[in-house]
């Protein structure tokens, strides 16, 4: 791991000798790192090295086996950290049998947020133009994900944690993607993004955590 | 976190599911499908005989409402957590019990009110005596929800489990058991012409106490078994 | 020719005519908990013997934690 | 104070519990054992037969102290469910897990030794009576704890599960108890009372008692073993698992 | 495709099934304890009446029996499906129609089988007479392969629609109500002490004819359920 | 479309005017374009432009609307055609519940083939070693899409028809896909890949079909 500080803001994310095991066998771990308001942090390690394990720690999905992390301040998983917290997984949670609209506007409605560009404006951003009536079942894989991607920057988030956000996605649907986590981290926002190197974020990443499989 | 915006998680829930529920409107149809076919496998069963079916129609409608409400249970977690909606309700800023309620309420709208609605009829087709049939109604009226918020509760310890229904019938009906009683012992009195509402006062006395209590177990049992 | 012994055995094992009902009773008692204890010994072998697997392939997979 | 916190807090740490639960169990088994024979040697020779039911009444040795283990052993776990839950100590779930199966075998000897009794004395081996249908149900709680708990790929995610549904459970017992007594008395008909304040022979008492406090040993000495084994697969990333394993070995 | 190959992808089918049920015993074990259950709440629904819940023992058993089979059925093609390994089984070589024999062997091996060992239990703790046992348990041994060669091939027309067991037996149930009708014929009959060889005959004809059929027709209906 | 014909043995796949429509609404089509073997062809496209539904047509899981396919000279579905093509999809299709090996064994049975190498090997050369009997449902994204890759390979295959494979998978599990490919074609088998073009197989690419969106 490389623990790298960006700013002088209170971080967004701390971990402190975060750790995770299974059945008392290792998952990953001790972490320490900080991710700071306008900073994107990128989670890097092979197959099986504990990412998706590490951002569902940090989503209060999983109870930490040792180490304490914050998020927001706050405990994971507490309210403060959920009210400001959006996440995406490898399942993306979406209703097949709804639009793509409808599912926008259960995600905002969960988090009782009304935002400006609306969501119709914000499918047309994300590639979706004339996909907003049609029901999720019937799009593509990237097409989801690109409906998932609509969601999260729909919602009064200031931190985003991201699990593969770039895979099943074409070309524009990439740059898609490091368009909407610069705007986000310009915004004051931090995000932090799994990925296995092949694709991911360059720019201003300020903080890399490595785990080693 | 607003009084407003508590309602509008409410109410952002509860329109979802109905709206679900609206777009497999077929799949809503079919408790009360398998109701009536299971009530009209008795008499293929048993054999006509109309006082030995009218003897035991309160309790044969009672047990196939309860068995019908039973199999759509299973599905009330199943969908959101294939899809990972569940994980996204678990990570929404507002209280899990709040969007609990609404997914409860939303499951004995769909599922339990219809069921209400051809009770009766499956009731008269196997002969109950017309004395007992409100009774029948107001015990399925009080049963229901209470099988509901009881059902939802299991059914979200069940949720992190790739298990069929079947655990769910097995954690459910011993608990179901009192209010089978309840209620067959309210129509049954009232098949006999005996007084029937201490039963039924009984149901409605644990029904108002698990409206308050359900969500709340119901959110400690999907954290729990989600592991959360 | 019977000894006494063997008659009063038998007497006891007749159980005054009862003993189709006495003595399944006491072997479902002592079947039923052996079934238990079998089955405790029966885990225990299983588990120590995945442990040692475990053990021995300790090299090929990520380190323990020890904390 | 200090002492007992002291021995809590041992107690509640695996490796110092696999050893003492080792260091017990030998001593649990060896009472169970000895109080069971000396019991069913008093029960099976010494007491008279019955006036009313002759022979046949010898199942009492064994189905009352397997009926009554099968409620104590539900408040153990249920005790054990409840800290689980609230606390989440890893002995607490550990402790609640493995004493479901037995109270469950117990259970089912309740069942089974109480129809084989009933033939003779009722003249059915089943009667849907308040007593017999409560603890009907009972077994299929239980069964319902144990089902849970192994529906879980983890297992201390499938113990807290089941320790919440052992915990309505017993909320749930009283009610569906006096629920079937009520039951009963609403159709009336075939209520018999079976079980009169009877004031039992003391030759058919001190056996009883006997195997009564044999069971609660045997319950004790099973839930020690069963709880070693879960501990080493709980803990099995460990080093003490590890030096228990290694140990193992060289024994054998 | 040699006959050896075909043996062999026979096996494989089975074996994997016998394994998957094996990992999931509990699972398995799920449609007896639901049978059980299911009997158990008619005497709390109709009371504890010696005479009457003798009379309807019969038929409550086979209704317990075939309820129990049906939750089973939902998930025979569910979890193929949701994983992928249904359409691995359509792109495999070996004919559809053989992968799917060894499905309803498995099937019946690990849902039917523990059933029908049960099923004597509960129709003595209902009061069946002795003298129609035998009866009800070759009824049983009769109707249970039928239902589930009948159940599979209708699971396989709904596999590709993702609803709920429930518009199963909405299919499933009409389909039943011959079988139920002949295998409660030849016990009510048996009851009475009349003959009861006749019904289990037309049982037994039916069985034959669906064993042929029944994997051929399943094939069908999984491609057209499938769209290939 | 951009119809190469790579050698002159006969063709593995051969499409002429191929097309799907659902609901007369077009997916992809008309296309034309031939497989041989030892070829690698590549389809490309954005997302929701129809390569999966182009590689559901070919294996005989969907029906063409218009135009014909050969794949290895039969009907796409036939028994011919199913013998000797493998397929992986975005749902893998492995058993959760039983372990990796299981698993593999399970592919070959259906398939009635004992291959050499062996499932045990191939779970090493795949990177898995050590997790052969550990349950499917334990492994992470990566590790689950590298058990599908040694069925694949175990497979008597000529013909693989793969869907996304280099998704969800770290640099070496992308390596790994190439080195599969190579050998496949040396070999003398064919494989159709889809790819978005951030990830994809460069050496040797004997035909590309481009799907407009
Ligand atoms: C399947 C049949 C039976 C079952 C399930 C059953 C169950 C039970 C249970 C649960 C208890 C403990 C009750 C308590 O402590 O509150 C009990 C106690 C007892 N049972 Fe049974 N029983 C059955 C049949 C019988 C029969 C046939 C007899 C004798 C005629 C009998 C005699 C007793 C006696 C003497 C006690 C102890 C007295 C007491 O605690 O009140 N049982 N039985
Ligand atoms: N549910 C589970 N039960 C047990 N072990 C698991 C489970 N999920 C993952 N693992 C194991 O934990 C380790 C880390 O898994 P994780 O999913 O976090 O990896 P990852 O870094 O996200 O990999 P990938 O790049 O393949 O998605 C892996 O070795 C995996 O085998
Ligand atoms: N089941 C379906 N019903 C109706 N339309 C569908 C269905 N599946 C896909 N489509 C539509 O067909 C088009 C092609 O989908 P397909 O899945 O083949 O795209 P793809 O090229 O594989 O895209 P991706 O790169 O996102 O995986 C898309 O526009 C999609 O919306
Ligand atoms: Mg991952
Ligand atoms: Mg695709």
């Amino acid at each position: 791991m490389t623990p790298t500080l960006a700013s002088s803001t209170p971080p967004m994310i701390e971990a402190r000798g975060l750790g995770f095991a299974r059945r008392d066998e290792g998952v990953f771990g001790p972490l320490d790192f900080a991710l700071s308001g306008g900073g994107i942090g990128l989670i890097e390690g092979d197959n099986g090295s504990g990412k998706t394990t590490l951002l569902r720690v940090l989503a209060g999905l999983l109870r930490p086996s040792f180490g304490t992390a914050r998020v927001l301040g706050a405990e994971p998983g507490s309210e403060t950290a959920r009210e400001g917290t959006a996440t995406m997984g490898h399942l993306l949670g979406l209703k097949a049998d709804l639009s793509a609209l409808e599912n926008l506007r259960i995600g905002m409605g969960l988090y009782g947020h009304k935002p400006t560009p609306g969501p119709f404006a914000m499918l047309t951003q994300v590639g979706l133009e004339g996909y907003a009536d049609e029901p999720v079942r019937s799009l593509s894989a990237g097409q989801k994900k690109r409906v998932a991607l609509a969601r999260l920057a729909l919602l009064p988030a200031r931190l985003w944690l991201l699990d593969e956000p770039y895979a099943n996605l074409d070309r524009h649907g990439i740059n898609l993607v490091n368009d909407l986590l610069t705007a986000h981290a310009a915004a004051g926002g931090a995000a932090l993004v799994t990925s296995h190197g092949a694709v991911s974020f360059h720019q201003g990443v300020t903080c890399t955590v490595r785990l080693a499989a | 976190m607003s009084a407003a915006s508590l309602g509008g998680a409410f109410r952002t829930m509860l329109v979802r599911d109905l709206l679900l529920a609206w777009r497999r409107r077929g799949d809503a149809m079919l408790p009360v499908l398998y109701a009536i076919i299971v009530a009209t496998l008795f008499p293929f069963a048993l054999g006509p005989e109309h006082a030995l079916l009218a003897r035991i129609a309160g309790g044969v409608v009672l047990v196939t409402v309860l068995l019908a409400m039973l199999l759509a249970l299973d599905n009330v977690f199943r969908g959101d957590l294939d899809d990972g909606a569940l994980e996204q309700m678990l990570l929404a800023p507002q209280p899990l019990s709040l969007l609990l309620a609404a997914r409860m309420l939303a499951y004995w709208l769909v599922t339990a009110l219809p069921l209400l609605l051809v009770a009766p009829v499956l009731a008269y087709m196997l002969g109950l005596e017309p004395a007992a049939q409100p009774v029948l109604l107001l015990a399925l009226l009080l049963a229901t929800p209470l099988l509901a918020l009881l059902g939802i509760v299991l059914t979200a310890l069940t949720a992190g489990t790739r298990r069929s229904g079947m655990l769910l019938s097995l954690m459910l009906l011993p608990l179901a058991v009192p209010i089978v009683i309840f209620a067959a012992g309210a129509v049954g009195a009232a098949q006999q012409g005996l007084p029937w509402v201490a039963p039924l006062a009984w149901l409605a006395a644990a029904l108002a106490l698990a409206l308050v209590l359900a969500p709340l177990a119901c959110a400690t049992a999907l954290r729990i078994a989600l592991d959360t | 020719m019977r000894s006494v012994e063997t008659l009063r055995m038998d007497k006891f094992l007749a159980m005054g005519g009862f003993a189709q009902y006495v003595w399944p009773a006491y072997a479902a008692f002592f079947v039923i908990l052996a079934g238990d204890v079998l089955a405790t010994v029966v885990r225990r072998r299983r588990v120590l013997r995945e442990l040692r697997g475990r053990l021995a392939r300790q090299g090929t997979r990520r380190p323990r934690v020890s904390a | 104070m200090n002492a007992f916190k002291l021995w809590y807090h041992k107690l509640g740490s695996p490796p110092y519990f696999y050893v003492f639960a080792g260091y017990i169990q030998p001593w649990l088994w060896t009472i169970a054992l000895l109080l069971a024979a000396v019991g069913l040697y008093g029960g099976l020779v010494l007491a008279p037969p019955d006036a009313l039911q002759g022979d046949a009444f010898r199942i009492i040795f064994v189905h009352v102290p397997a009926a009554w283990m099968s409620l104590f052993v539900y408040g153990v776990m249920a005790v054990s469910a409840f800290v689980a839950v609230i606390w989440r100590p890893k002995m607490a779930e550990v402790l609640a897990m493995e004493s479901a199966p037995i109270g469950a075998a117990f259970t089912l000897i309740a069942l089974i030794t109480g129809s084989l009794w009933g033939k003779p004395m009722w003249g059915t081996y089943w009667t849907w009576d308040a007593r017999l249908t409560s603890e009907l149900v009972l077994f299929f709680i239980y069964l319902g704890i144990i089902g849970l708990y192994h529906a879980f790929d983890d297992p201390r995610q499938g113990a807290r599960a089941a320790s919440f549904l052992a915990m309505i459970g017993a909320v749930n017992l009283p009610i569906v108890h006096y629920s079937v007594v009520w039951w009963n008395t609403l159709h009336q008909g075939t209520t018999v009372h079976y079980f009169g304040p009877s004031s039992i022979a003391p030759s058919m008492l001190w056996p009883l008692l006997l195997m009564t406090i044999a069971a609660k040993f045997y319950y004790g000495a099973s839930l020690m073993g069963r709880s070693r084994v879960a501990l080493l697969s709980l803990e099995r990333g460990k080093d003490w698992v590890a030096d228990e394993v290694r140990g193992d070995t060289a024994h054998g």
